[in-house]
């Protein structure tokens, strides 16, 4: 089947929702409120074998009984009627579907094939594309497109998130919504009957709206597919992924969960090399990564260099880097330092300029060290004190920051006290980090993907 | 492809754990270098065929089906005349027919006693999903104490193999280490590059991989071992 | 001089703050600012050299012209009239002092003694012990003491922290707040010139409030000292440290932030192993490790069992275990799983037990693998779903979970959805963490913790 | 104490780079087995002695302030007679007349062959903080490519030695791995605590020990060559 069409599934003119409950726990009433509170534009459609009237629409007792067909429809009826479902609403001229419901790959038609199979089949003559089964759904927030039973919405943003795991996918979003990160697609696959990574690969590569794309990983199945799209999209934008089943005992659990073998870990390691994505440890490295490979430009070098107002944040963060990432520096800056800081600065790197330093102090080594070029990259910290406003420091560094020539990352410390300085930072594209720790092991992370990007480009395809 | 076919129909008259003979010459086939051995049908021709080469000689049993030949005892290294050549064939057979009664006949392999400044592996294994998975380290304890190996999807351009060498920890000690010599790092870039040819080639219809050991000194390498086994007939084709 | 006498530091009767400036924002008026807003219940005084009323209090003009000797004092004066202010008190009567002034070890007197020398002279034939100088000061929210330039209070709590870095003090503080976290004790050390680590560690591991004891290290002096308090003190409770200065670039920032010479690293880590402390890599893994140590109890084994609603979340779980730390289950167990849970359990450990599932479903897996004799330890996880609520579930399983006879640890994914369930599992002391990963991260940390102190106590210290 | 009076006192009349001859007095006073070695004061006396020494013969010119005997051509192994020994003696003599001609006047020392299992490290360095860290490993690459060792505070129970050795991924090897003998493991966590002893007990006035290597095999552990750096007087002494 083609990889296309996927914007039937993504951008709908209409949507129906079929399988909507008088009980107002059911699956499909939570498609439909969802829908709703989503704010979606286009008509939205409810279907149940009874009629009776919902938020004061009537519900369709049919597909054949909707005004139109729909673009999308999201199916949440038992598992046995979802193929004859499919080819109705094929029939009628609906393009894409998602199906949230589970057991579809366990059961069995009369003439012995699995449902999924059967549904697969009904779905291919009228080219009608299928997210699931076995899903949460998907959001769109930029469409005010919630199809899913997910627990709440999504913020807009421009990081595409794919899960293959639902339970991860509703702790991911509740997780995303607590800490502001928005999203362009928010897509849980199931079990990727028809639509694969391969396919949202392909898609959300060419989107303009997604900066980055998220991957939550559990098993690839079509190898060469999904490297071919890997690899165009990772050439666009940063692909990061979190693979789990590393260890055999993950494997195994893989294994029962999504009943297909889970890749060994150096195998997948070496795909994800080829292909030049970013493999991370944890869901929340997930987000960190995104924002490193988005936001932070102008590559120059790996030698590193740390503004901080506390000594014990530049040791920290010097801990992670080696004596290639920290720069060393020259003695014209060294000169160009000593003017502009009090006599007790670190007078070396980390530039450690006080814990009393005011917004100018800032600016005066700001200036020195974006000029400086034995500094490949900034590192900008700061540690609320009870002396400078952490609100002033960024509003006074910003266009400096935003003007410079190289990467800079940044750390505020903290939390209440500094989230103001985190906002206007985040509005205006600077990668920020919680810890000392996580901004430099961004930033080392910023190196390895560099040098193996480079290596992928100027290397020939062999294949 | 011509070498391709020619590699498969060699292999596809081999039992599922290819005869060493045969899986040098497939390995051959690709241009790797293997140590030039001659094979003998019994102890007398071991012996006749060992008056022609030059001492020391290595001598093995390549019996179909047996992967591992040192735990049977059908590896003799260091041999240095003829008679010991004759008398270690014998003990060979006894042994064989002692510990392993039902083994199908093989053949005796002669091998000069090749010496190498390193014992490297070259490996593949083919992975269900994404094919084969080439693999290369410096042989024993590096690899099975400290994991020190390798690892990328065939094929390699000389280029990534280089890279991928890099990854070693072992690799300063290729490159030269404390005044004791390296290897071409270059052609063995190739090497790895090459094998990676084969391994993409037959991936399809094997298994497993392994030349272990493949000796190494400055340009010159040689596979003094090869082990292939073959993928099971009834296994799903590869998407 | 002697280790005891803190509790005229950490619980005095009277306090006085010197060099309270008529600005508002010099250091020692936000002291005393704290100090007011922190609601210290005994006599409060303000010094300055000239008088002046302040919050309707009249400021003193020195030492001798207080009421009475304050137990503590608090100066905030220039670093040259330190020594002189620390005789006064210490005749007057005072017992403790915390210097906020920086520059005493670089400052002399006109004998040619270092300030920092010339105040230790002055303290030493009174007793009265010194923290700091060079330090943000002190919090113990029990006795309602904020003697201190932190910006803001501290919340009340049992986890005792130690910091020799006054700009991590207030990062730290502020991330705490954020997070809900308290303290029984917030120190910043500063210069360490009299009162120092191996003090801390002797005052606070026989401190009943004291559940947890945290430390930020730089560098240690009196390694002697340090390492038998250490001993002692992780004899009663965990202690949990961050220690920079790992990498020698590390180091070398150290070296010239506290102008000691920051120990190797297999050195520290031999030290912290020898005296049964745990190290981690991070500010933030502090909290966990010490949640970990302080609230998990009843250690029986390796081996752990994994509760989840969602498969993914299992996987990720596991990961991170080996096969000798996720528990097999036993036909037993599987038998009576399979008698309560549906159809489509996993039937393995992870035990996912799908996500639809209630209250009860939970309750009846936790009563199977809180009796199976092959499970050592329990893994609690929830991730959010449309169907059941997380506080539901979080009540209906803490009855069991806390009358657990092994080690229980909870997970819940997620933000705002689960927030209340994290509340309720915290309140009563079930150690949680934000990711499956950080849970068994923390299982595999007590199993070393264990190993490790189990090791040492069976061993005549030969030293 | 007398066996720490005795070694202190020995280490008080050497030069910084304590001799070999001298490490090793002070290695042995504390019970660790040492190298048999005889001393020469020139090339014609250990010509004598190695007529009186079971061949082969180890041969190391040992003068004070020199550390690195190999890289001045002053250790060599392996001499099968007295004259092959008289011979390695001048030619120590003239190699160190011409690269290092104001070297101090040192002995020849001569040494039995020691073969072992394997080649283990153990060393000590001062931190100025903590003192003496104790470390432990098997020499050569795996220490400097792997890094590869263990490190403990002084002083250690046998117990904590043995915990130690169970760091190293080496620890494999050492238990006896595919057929290979490993070594006494109690034996050698006794070792490494006898060690760590001494470590203690001349931390204050040392600044690094290197027994490298110590042959090993079975029970039996020999260091055939011991290093001792003194520290500096001048530094302030340990707090
Ligand atoms: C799909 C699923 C949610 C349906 O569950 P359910 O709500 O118990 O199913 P119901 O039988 O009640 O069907 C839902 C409604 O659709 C109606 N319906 C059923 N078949 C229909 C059809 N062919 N056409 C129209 N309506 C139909 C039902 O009558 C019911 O409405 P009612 O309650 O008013 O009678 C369930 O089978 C399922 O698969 N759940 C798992 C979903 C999941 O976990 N996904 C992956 C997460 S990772
Ligand atoms: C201690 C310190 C804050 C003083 O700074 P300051 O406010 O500029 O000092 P001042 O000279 O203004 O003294 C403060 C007040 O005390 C008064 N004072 C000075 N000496 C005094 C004395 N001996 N007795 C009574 N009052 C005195 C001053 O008059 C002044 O009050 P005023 O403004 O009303 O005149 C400063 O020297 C310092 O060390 N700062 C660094 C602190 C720090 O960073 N700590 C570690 C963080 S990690
Ligand atoms: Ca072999
Ligand atoms: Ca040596």
């Amino acid at each position: 089947m083609s990889v296309r069409h996927l914007e039937h599934l993504f951008q709908p003119r209409s949507v129906a929702v079929i399988g909507v409950s008088r009980r107002a726990d059911g699956v499909g009433a939570l498609v439909w409120r969802n829908l709703r509170e989503g704010g979606f534009a286009g008509p939205l459609w409810a279907v149940n074998r009874q009629p009776f009237e919902l938020d004061g629409a009537p519900v369709f007792t049919g597909v054949d009984a909707l005004p139109q067909a729909p673009e999308l429809a999201v199916i949440c009826t038992p598992a046995a009627s979802v193929p004859e479902l499919v080819d109705q609403l094929g029939r009628r001229g609906t393009r894409a579907a998602i199906v949230l419901t589970a057991g579809l790959r366990e059961g069995r038609t009369s003439d012995g094939r699995s449902l999924e199979q059967a549904m697969l089949d009904a779905a291919r003559p009228h080219l009608l594309r299928v997210l699931g089964p076995n899903c949460i759904g998907a959001l769109v927030p930029g469409q005010a497109l919630n199809a899913s039973f997910a627990p709440g919405q999504a913020r807009q943003g421009e990081l595409a998130f794919v899960t293959q795991s639902g339970a991860l996918a509703t702790a991911m979003l509740d997780w995303a919504n607590a800490r502001g990160v928005g999203f362009s697609h928010f897509v849980s696959l199931g079990d990727s009957a028809d639509v694969d990574f391969g396919d949202l690969l392909d898609y959300l590569g060419s989107d303009p709206r997604t900066r980055a794309i998220l991957l939550y990983i559990e098993s690839v199945k079509q190898a060469r597919k999904f490297m071919s799209a890997a690899r165009a999209a990772a050439r666009n934008k940063p692909v990061v992924l979190v693979k789990s089943g590393r260890r055999p005992d993950g494997a195994r659990a893989a294994a029962s969960h999504t009943g297909a073998l889970a890749g060994s870990d150096p195998v997948f390691d070496a795909a994800v090399r080829r292909a030049g994505m970013l493999r991370v440890d944890t869901l929340e490295a997930l987000f960190d990564a995104a924002q490193t490979l988005a936001r932070v430009h102008r590559w120059r070098g790996p030698r590193l260099a740390v503004l901080t107002n506390g000594g014990g944040a530049g040791v920290l963060a010097a801990d992670t880097l080696g004596s290639g990432e920290l720069a060393t520096l020259a003695p014209d800056t060294l000169a160009a330092l000593n003017a502009c800081l009090p006599a007790n600065w670190s007078r070396g790197n980390p530039v450690d300029i006080i814990g009393d330093a005011p917004p100018q102090r800032y600016l005066d080594a700001l200036r020195v060290l974006l000029a400086a070029p034995e500094v490949d990259g900034l590192l900008f910290m700061h540690a609320p004190t009870a002396i400078a406003s952490p609100t002033d420091i960024a509003q006074a560094c910003l266009p400096l920051l935003r003007g410079a020539d190289r990467p800079v990352l940044a750390c505020w410390l903290g939390g209440q006290r500094v989230a103001g300085a985190r906002e206007l930072f985040d509005a205006q594209g600077v990668a920020c980090y919680d810890t000392p720790e996580n901004a430099t092991a961004a930033w080392l992370q910023l190196r390895d993907h560099q040098a193996a990007q480079a290596a992928l480009l100027q290397l020939p395809e062999s294949r | 492809e011509p070498v391709r076919e020619q590699a498969l129909s060699l292999l596809r008259q081999q039992p599922m754990v290819v005869t060493e003979q045969a899986a040098k010459q497939v390995v051959a086939l690709y241009g790797l270098p293997v140590v030039a051995e001659r094979a003998a049908a019994d102890a007398q021709e071991a012996e006749a065929l060992a008056r022609e080469m030059p001492l020391p000689l290595v001598l093995k049993y390549d019996a179909p089906g047996i992967a591992h030949k040192t735990e049977l005892g059908l590896v003799r290294v260091g041999l240095d005349s003829a008679e010991a050549v004759a008398q270690a064939a014998a003990q060979m057979l006894a042994s064989l027919r002692e510990r392993s009664p039902g083994a199908a006949p093989g053949r005796f392999l002669l091998q000069p006693m090749e010496r190498g400044d390193f014992e490297l592996v070259l490996g593949m294994k083919r992975d269900p999903v994404f094919g084969p998975l080439v693999m290369v380290g410096l042989g024993g304890v590096l690899i099975e104490l400290f994991g020190d190996v390798a690892t990328e999807l065939a094929p390699l351009s000389p280029a990534q193999a280089a890279s991928m060498l890099q990854r070693l920890k072992v690799y300063p000690l290729l490159k030269g280490y404390r005044n004791k010599p390296g290897v071409d790092l270059d052609a063995l870039a190739d090497l790895v590059a090459c094998f990676s040819r084969l391994c993409l080639d037959l991936g399809d219809e094997v298994e497993e991989i392994d030349l272990n050991p493949v000796m190494a000194r400055g340009d010159r390498f040689v596979a003094v071992d090869a082990l292939i086994v073959r993928r099971p007939a009834e296994a799903p084709a590869a998407q």
